[in-house]
């Protein structure tokens, strides 16, 4: 059995055999993550040597079988959310069993979806991923996240719902879910009614993905919601649903239509997120915004068709990863409201430090990694030479120091003055701690991770022998 | 390992060493000591120039190289010189009984190694990356007073993080047509590329370096950052920190572009071309600025506002491309940044004394403090450009660059912003050390001789290398190579030139001479007896210390009725306007979010999105 | 250093008769500039003020002997009182004399300077200018006609020539005289700003008189006014004073 | 150069600037007498004052400061006078050039502002604000003029200025090739002279002579040398820039006197203007005259 295959199934059979532990449930799951990174690295290091491979599932090739591509791509965002998931593990919990058992289906459905090389399974690993969230947001016994976790259960819910008309509707339209061999018959989808379909599709999963207008749960739940699931949602989960609009653009409807469409959600979150957070109160509210806004960013790097647009946008996404759950972590604990921070940075140098290495990092400042990616987005937008994406070049720019000037208020306040207030409990040390090291050792390391980053993207990018691996190179 | 290497090395050694030992009784000392043996290196590197570092990486296929040229050198000259002054300054009697000593010479230490790694970038990702470090250690350097410092060193910062993104914006534009990044292949690049990328690369990169340059409409960040920052840190800011951002114009525009594309580069609609329109941009930067500094009332406001004005002399002086011109200009940094130094030494010195820089609540210091006063009078006639200090060299470089360049009017508005220059250095002469000195003040003395020495020194050179223009022109002549510029022949005196030379050692020695004469006349009357402040023609009134007889609240009045209607604040208001448009859409925004019915939008957006692709 | 204050600091002005020949020349040629170059400060408290505009301007032309207005003490030679001075007024006066630069001459123009004139009763006005600063010529008169104005000018202007118009130098010679006087109408707490002690002891013109028992009451009250932070002894002026002490013993 | 030589240029050149000069203050009086209908003062007057002021026995000095400012404003006046070329002596004409000249002639009036401000008297003060404020108001046009005729001759250097003047007889002179440039230059010069209606800083009735409110003898006397010098450096300069400047005395001299005359002639029919509105009529009339005669020098 393929490592790839195993990803999924160990976490999910941890997750039903976690009844049966007793005195070791706590350690099953770690347990489990830790063993999906080592496989993610094994696997790392044989899609290194031999490239890509497909695994077929129950002995039906593609396109009438399930299909797991593994690639690149896949098994890095596999094993950044395997370590995602570690890191943010809850040490205390309320109810230990449950939440590990979520945290395990969310593992094993976020290894599905990257792997999957099948719309209807990437819908399916996709659902999983939702129905776990809701249980993770939910887990907060307070009675406003109570409220935030059911508006957000109702809009994915309806989000799904259209996603899932769009499925039907590519079906109806090409009669294939396969997306390699969607690829072969994407002039199918080249029509109104297929664009339409692209675009229940991006709203859909957009809801996850915090794009525009269906990203209205953001703010509250984060704010709401316990840190660690909040890291989880803004650091994890937001990629994957991004990651199959990547799959979406990139094989399928690689049309112009389609990526202006893209484009113009981005940019619009975008603007909304970091005007939004420009004017927030309090910090998980701004973190939210800022999230919105940076997986805007990321959505306007996949519209960029080609290599250095996929580069771009997975530069972005690893770092919103490492950066973004670090910061809501550091922000754990301390006063909600921006202007009672005052004088913290002087209670607690080192939090105060690593937030602010965190914050430089998002906004893009070098030599920290978050500047590379900025700079690839960048380069990305104005390379496609068209006044559309020149535009987002441009709001971006605006963005970010819209977003410069949000954070560095709250950078600001942490140095002002001094405050009485005991320190407050920074339960997120380790795993804040873990991911502000992770991201300066990706600044030290940049040659070698840039050179892995532009090799997965090169091989993302390769529509032809995507469509070649998987469908064996049979014509048709 | 080379001395490039080693120098960097050095610096970040003494960042390192300050940050450890900053409280130590004898940091200053050290890191004066410290910043001497990285002037030393500087000096030996100067036959191999340029000189290229060995550290390097590749990043994404970019090359991050290192490389001192002769442009980058004379501007690390300044920047170390002015640091080794700023410190020692600081290093006895002043930084005594101060908090925040490991920040002020850790973040001094800071900022000089992040220059020296801009100032030795030698391709666009280093120089970006060079950039922000000097951006960042700036603000670490303009925060250390908190309160009102900390407010103005925001506004800095946002100012600074857009202008770093319009840079990179640009940088990705290059780097999306460019096969390299390097210095070399830019130029080519930049050769190659069509006027209206060039123009687009041009607004964006100018946007960026010239929010620290101080460029018009950039600049209001600069007055208020530069001043509340602690004094020694104010003296290095106001001398080098804003040159950071000429260098990076002069490196885009004469470096990379291309004097001479730049003449032949259209203003659509206009009979301009882009030289003309960045000079006038210069000469606007020297002459607003100039007269606002005219109305302020605090010493450190007037000298940070002078400061932004005197950048328009610089950029205007290289944008003529003559190596008159360009030595002009770039003389003007060096000579600049000695007297800059040394002015906001002295006002530091003053207000370590009286503890005001209020121009309205000082006065007659003269007596009290002759040394500052000799400080200050040196340096504002070096800051006027009038003989015999160097100030007047390279301005008066500039203004016959000029008018051989057949530019009467740029030479016009130059002369407009010395003008200016001349009376409020006087104002700020006047009511710091003239007049009638205040009951309170009658008690204060002289600084120590750790601050008035550096000072002095200062001072001396200012007034040295107006004699002598030729040791710093040699200096310059290294930049004016590395630019492309052919060098300016020059000797000892000045420069020779076949229509009007300038010869400082005979103009400063006949005005030395004269004074000599006007001594002997002056001496040829009776002695004179001493009389005290309130001995003075008040139309009969007798004097008392209770009602003070001084003329210092709008100092200028008949001018400033003239003139103050034009000034009305456009550019703060356009900053304002920005900020509440931003607010604006800030709670557009985030009440679209918090309003919240996320069903209705969900349905509305895929209502839409069908009606869009379905129709 | 010797004792006689005259002699403590050196200085360049001495007696014409201690001159050599050259300095002699040289003084003469400078009475005969100072007599054809007089700056006047007019005081022009009284009615007598009326008759100057007519001596000035094109109807008798005071410039013609080099004559010409001031309007501060510092650039003129003479002053010029054009009628009566109350005790106020004469307090003015005699600051303003003070800050006038020697040679300095003084004209008292009408009646009321050398007798008080019409004012002879009242309380308020002083009644002879000369005991307070000293007086180079009077101009009688209520008012006097511009030609009595011009005549006096005409004949300082000749004993300025001769080197006869030494009466400032009385002033310094007498200061505690004339101080004794101006204590009699202001107080014994009157004080000018200016040093006339210091200025005697550096321009050698200090006389038998020129320090005395009310000289002695500026030393008084000086801390007074040091303590109200009025006017403060400048650096000249207390090196001056030691050597006070052992003049006045 | 022969050095001997030059040490005697370097010595004649400020001698005769201040003869001159001393017949220049002797005309504005007079020329100011006669308009008054009166006698005016007799011809050594000049000299009598000087003499006075620097023999008055007792002296006031504000401090060491206000000393030096003398010895400054004066040897600035004296030094700028070896920069203007006279017939047959060209001085240091080549060291420094029109530029140096006019930025030399700011030194005696800085270094006279410092010594009135060490006086501490407000009068002074604010006769230094307004004289300062007067000096923005006619070097503007000044400069513009300045630029015009460096323009119009390519260099700046004053004896080439004045060769190519001297070039054509009459028919090449500035005034006749650059006439408006030339009226703006004279319209600069007059208010330069600070006579009325431009003499804000002296204002007597206002501010007490301004900055002279606290010289007394010598210092008062070094002011009225400076006088001397500066009415026949204007006469100079503008001679040496419209009117050909002098190949012989004997034609030379007429001419700076005229310059000088012009402006004395008309100065005594005003009163004072404003502050503001010296500012004013100077960017408007003196600065629009030097910018009409700038655009037309441009347009050749």
């Amino acid at each position: 059995m393929n490592a790839s295959v195993l990803m999924i199934a160990l976490p999910l059979l941890a997750a039903f055999l976690l009844p049966l532990t007793g005195p070791l449930a706590r350690w099953v799951g770690p347990f489990a993550a830790a063993l999906n990174i080592a496989l993610g690295i094994s696997l790392w290091q044989t899609v290194a040597q031999e490239g890509p491979s497909v695994v077929v599932m129950g002995g039906f090739a593609a396109p009438l079988g399930i299909v797991f591509r593994v690639d690149t791509l896949a098994v890095l965002f596999a094993t950044a959310l395997a370590a995602l998931v570690l890191i943010l593990w809850p040490r205390t919990s309320a109810d230990p069993r449950r939440e590990s058992a979520l945290l395990l289906i969310l593992l094993a459905a976020g290894c599905g979806l990257a792997f999957s090389g099948d719309l209807f399974n990437l819908f399916v690993f996709y659902e999983l991923i939702a129905v776990a969230s809701y249980g993770l947001v939910a887990a907060s016994r307070e009675r406003l996240a109570a409220a935030a976790g059911l508006r957000y259960l109702v809009l994915s819910a309806l989000g799904s719902a259209f996603a899932l008309l769009g499925i039907g509707l590519v079906y109806a339209l090409a009669g294939t879910l396969n997306l390699a061999d969607l690829s072969r018959h994407a002039d199918a989808l080249n029509s109104p009614l297929g664009l339409a379909a692209f675009a229940l599709m991006l709203l859909g999963f957009g809801v996850k993905a915090e794009l525009f207008p269906v990203n209205a749960w953001v703010a509250e739940v984060y704010s709401t919601a316990t840190a660690r699931t909040t890291a989880l949602l803004a650091g994890g989960v937001s990629k994957l649903a991004l990651l199959i609009v990547l799959h979406l653009v990139l094989l399928v409807y690689a049309q112009p239509a389609a990526l202006s469409l893209l484009l113009t959600l981005g940019l619009l979150s975008i603007v909304s997120g970091q005007f939004a957070g420009y004017r927030a109160a309090d910090l998980p509210r701004m973190l939210a915004y800022s999230s919105i806004a940076q997986l805007g960013m990321i959505a306007a790097a996949f519209s960029v068709s080609g290599e250095a647009g996929v580069l771009a946008g997975l530069a972005l996404a690893l770092h919103h990863l490492i950066v973004k759950p670090a910061l809501f972590l550091v922000g754990d604990g301390w006063p909600k409201c921006v202007d009672s921070l005052a004088g913290l940075g002087r209670a607690e140098p080192w939090r105060a430090a690593l937030f602010v290495l965190l914050a430089l990092s998002l906004l893009g400042i070098p030599p920290l990694p978050g500047f590379w990616a900025k700079l690839l987005l960048l380069k990305a937008l104005l390379g496609m030479g068209e006044p559309a994406w020149n535009l987002a070049a441009a709001v971006v720019l605006l963005g970010t120091a819209i977003e410069g000037a949000y954070l560095l208020r709250v950078l600001q306040t942490l140095f002002r003055g001094t405050t009485n207030a005991k320190p407050a409990t920074f339960g997120g040390a380790l795993p804040a701690g873990v991911l502000g090291v992770a991201l300066l050792l990706v600044m030290l390391a940049a040659t070698p991770v840039g050179g892995a980053l532009q090799r997965a993207a090169q091989q993302a990018a390769d529509v032809p022998a995507y469509v070649a691996d998987t469908l064996g190179g049979s014509p048709q | 390992m080379n001395d490039l290497d080693l120098l960097l090395l050095v610096s970040i050694g003494t960042t390192a060493v300050l940050f450890a030992f900053g409280t130590w009784r004898w940091a200053g000392a050290l890191g004066t000591l410290l910043y001497a043996l990285q002037l030393a290196l500087l000096a030996v590197m100067r036959p191999e120039l340029p000189l290229a570092s060995g550290i390097g990486f590749e990043v994404l296929g970019y090359r991050l190289q290192w490389s001192l040229s002769g442009l980058g050198w004379f501007f690390a000259i300044i920047t170390v010189a002015s640091a080794l002054f700023s410190a020692w300054f600081a290093a006895g009697e002043w930084g005594q009984h101060r908090r925040n000593l490991r920040l002020l010479h850790g973040g001094l230490a800071l900022n000089v190694t992040a220059m020296l790694i801009l100032l030795a970038s030698d391709d666009l990702i280093s120089l970006f990356i060079g950039w922000e470090l000097v951006s960042w250690a700036s603000y670490l350097a303009m925060v250390q007073r908190g309160g009102p410092a900390m407010d103005a060193a925001y506004r800095y910062l946002v100012y600074a993080l857009a202008g770093a993104l319009a840079v990179l914006v640009a940088i990705a534009m290059i780097a999306a047509q460019s096969p390299a990044l390097d210095f070399g292949s830019v130029r080519v690049w930049f050769a190659s590329a069509g006027n209206g990328t060039i123009w687009t690369v041009m607004l964006l990169t100018m946007a960026g370096f010239g929010v620290k340059m101080g460029l018009l409409p950039l600049h209001l960040w600069q007055p208020a950052a530069y001043s509340e920052s602690p004094g020694p840190i104010a003296a290095f800011l106001g001398a080098i920190s804003s040159r950071m951002g000429l260098f990076a114009i002069i490196v885009v525009l004469a470096q990379l572009i291309g004097l001479e594309r730049l003449g032949n580069l259209p203003v659509a609609f206009s009979f301009w071309n882009a030289n003309e329109f960045w000079a006038w941009l210069a000469a606007l930067t020297l002459i607003v600025p100039t007269f606002i500094a005219l109305t302020q009332n605090d010493a450190r406001m007037l000298l940070a506002w002078h400061g932004i004005g005197q950048g328009g002399y610089m950029l205007l002086g290289i944008l003529i491309a003559t190596p008159l011109g360009v030595s002009g200009g770039l003389m003007h940094v060096i000579n600049y940044a000695c007297y800059q130094a040394a002015l906001f030494l002295a006002v530091t010195a003053v207000a370590h004394r009286t503890g005001t820089t209020d121009l309205d609540h000082l006065g007659g210091l003269i007596n009290r403090m002759p040394l500052t006063y000799v400080t200050m009078l040196f340096c504002i006639i070096g800051l006027a450009g009038l003989p015999p200090m160097n100030g007047f060299v390279s301005k008066w470089m500039i203004y016959k660059a000029l008018l051989d360049a057949q530019m009467p009017l740029l030479f016009v508005a130059a002369v407009i912003g010395t003008l200016g220059t001349i009376l409020s250095v006087y104002k700020l002469i006047h009511n710091t050390f003239l007049g009638q000195l205040r009951l309170e003040h009658a008690q204060v003395n002289e600084v120590p001789i750790s601050m008035w020495l550096p000072m002095i020194l200062l001072a001396l050179i200012v007034f040295i290398t107006g004699w002598m223009p030729g040791l710093f022109l040699d200096l310059v002549d290294e930049a004016v190579v590395a630019i492309g510029i052919t060098q300016l022949p020059h000797h000892l005196g000045g420069v020779d030139l076949g229509n009007g030379g300038l010869d400082m050692l005979w103009i400063v020695g006949v005005l030395l001479a004269a004074i000599g004469i006007g001594a002997i006349v002056y001496f040829l009357g009776n002695r004179s007896v001493r009389v005290g402040q309130f001995d003075n023609y008040a139309g009969g009134q007798i004097l008392t210390a209770d009602v003070p007889y001084q003329y210092s609240h709008q100092f200028y009045a008949g001018l400033l009725r003239v003139i103050q209607p034009w000034m009305r604040g456009g550019m703060a208001w356009g900053e304002r306007a920005l900020v509440s448009g931003a607010d604006f859409l800030g709670g557009a925004m985030s009440g679209l979010y918090r309003a919240a019915p996320a069903g209705a939008y969900l349905l509305l957006a895929v209502l839409a999105a069908l009606a869009v692709t379905l129709l | 250093m010797s004792t006689d204050p005259n002699q403590a600091v050196a200085c360049r002005t001495v007696d014409a008769e201690e001159r050599s020949l050259l300095g002699r020349v040289l003084d003469r040629i400078a009475d005969h500039c100072r007599a054809r170059s007089l700056f006047v400060l007019h005081y022009c408290t009284g009615c007598g003020a009326i008759e100057l505009p007519p001596t000035m301007t094109s109807r008798f032309d005071l410039e013609r002997v080099g004559m010409q207005p001031m309007v501060t003490p510092r650039q003129a030679d003479i002053l010029l009182i054009t009628g009566y001075l109350s005790v106020k007024t004469l307090k003015r006066v005699v600051m303003t004399y003070e800050q006038m630069q020697g040679p300095k001459y003084v004209i008292g123009l009408g009646s009321c300077t050398i007798n008080g004139g019409m004012y002879w009763n009242s309380y308020a006005t002083i009644k002879l200018l000369d005991r307070y600063i000293p007086v180079d010529n009077y101009i009688a008169g209520c008012m006097p006609r511009p030609e009595a104005i011009q005549q006096v000018f005409l004949d300082l202007m000749g004993r300025i020539d001769r080197g006869e118009a030494q009466a400032w130098k009385d002033y310094y010679r007498r200061y505690d005289w004339y101080l004794g006087q101006q204590q009699q109408l202001f107080g014994t707490n009157w004080q000018a700003p200016t040093d006339v002690v210091g200025e005697a002891i550096r321009y050698r013109l200090v006389g038998e008189q020129t320090l005395g028992s009310h000289t002695a009451h500026l030393e008084r009250y000086a801390p007074y006014y040091d303590q109200l932070g009025i006017i403060r002894p400048e650096p000249a002026r207390m090196k001056a004073r030691p050597q006070l002490e052992v003049v006045s013993r | 150069m022969d050095f001997t030589h030059l040490f005697v240029e370097l010595v004649l050149m400020p001698l005769i600037a201040f003869l001159v000069g001393l017949v220049m203050v002797l005309m504005l009086r007079k020329v100011r007498a006669k308009i008054e209908r009166r006698i005016g003062p007799p011809l050594l007057q000049p000299l009598y004052d000087i003499v006075k002021l620097y023999s008055k026995k007792t002296q006031v000095s504000h401090g060491p400061m206000h000393e030096i400012a003398m010895m400054v404003a004066l040897g600035g006046v004296i030094a700028m006078e070896v920069f203007l070329p006279v017939p047959g002596l060209n001085g240091l004409a080549e060291k420094g050039d029109l530029i140096v000249l006019i930025y030399l002639m700011m030194i005696p009036s800085l270094g006279l502002a410092l010594g009135v401000g060490a006086c501490a008297n407000p009068n002074g003060s604010i006769g230094i604000s307004r004289a300062l404020t007067a000096m923005v108001a006619y070097d503007i046009p000044l400069m513009i003029v300045v630029a015009g005729v460096a323009l119009f001759h390519g260099t700046t250097s004053l004896p080439e200025i004045i060769a190519a003047q001297q070039a054509g007889g009459m028919s090449t002179w500035g005034i006749v090739q650059t006439p408006v440039l030339a009226l703006g230059g004279l319209i600069a010069a007059y208010a330069m002279l600070g006579k009325e209606p431009f003499e804000i800083y002296v204002a007597p009735a206002e501010i007490a002579t301004g900055p002279m409110v606290e010289m007394s003898g010598k210092f008062m006397g070094t002011l009225f040398v400076m006088q001397c010098f500066q009415l026949y450096a204007v006469g100079v300069l503008y001679t040496t820039l419209f009117l050909g400047g002098g190949e012989y005395w004997i034609s030379f001299l007429p001419k700076i006197f005229a310059v000088v005359f012009i402006p004395l002639a008309m100065t005594n029919v005003f009163p004072r203007y404003k502050t503001e509105d010296v500012l004013k009529w100077m960017w408007k009339w003196a600065g629009g005259f030097a910018l009409a005669g700038l655009a037309l020098v441009v347009m050749k």
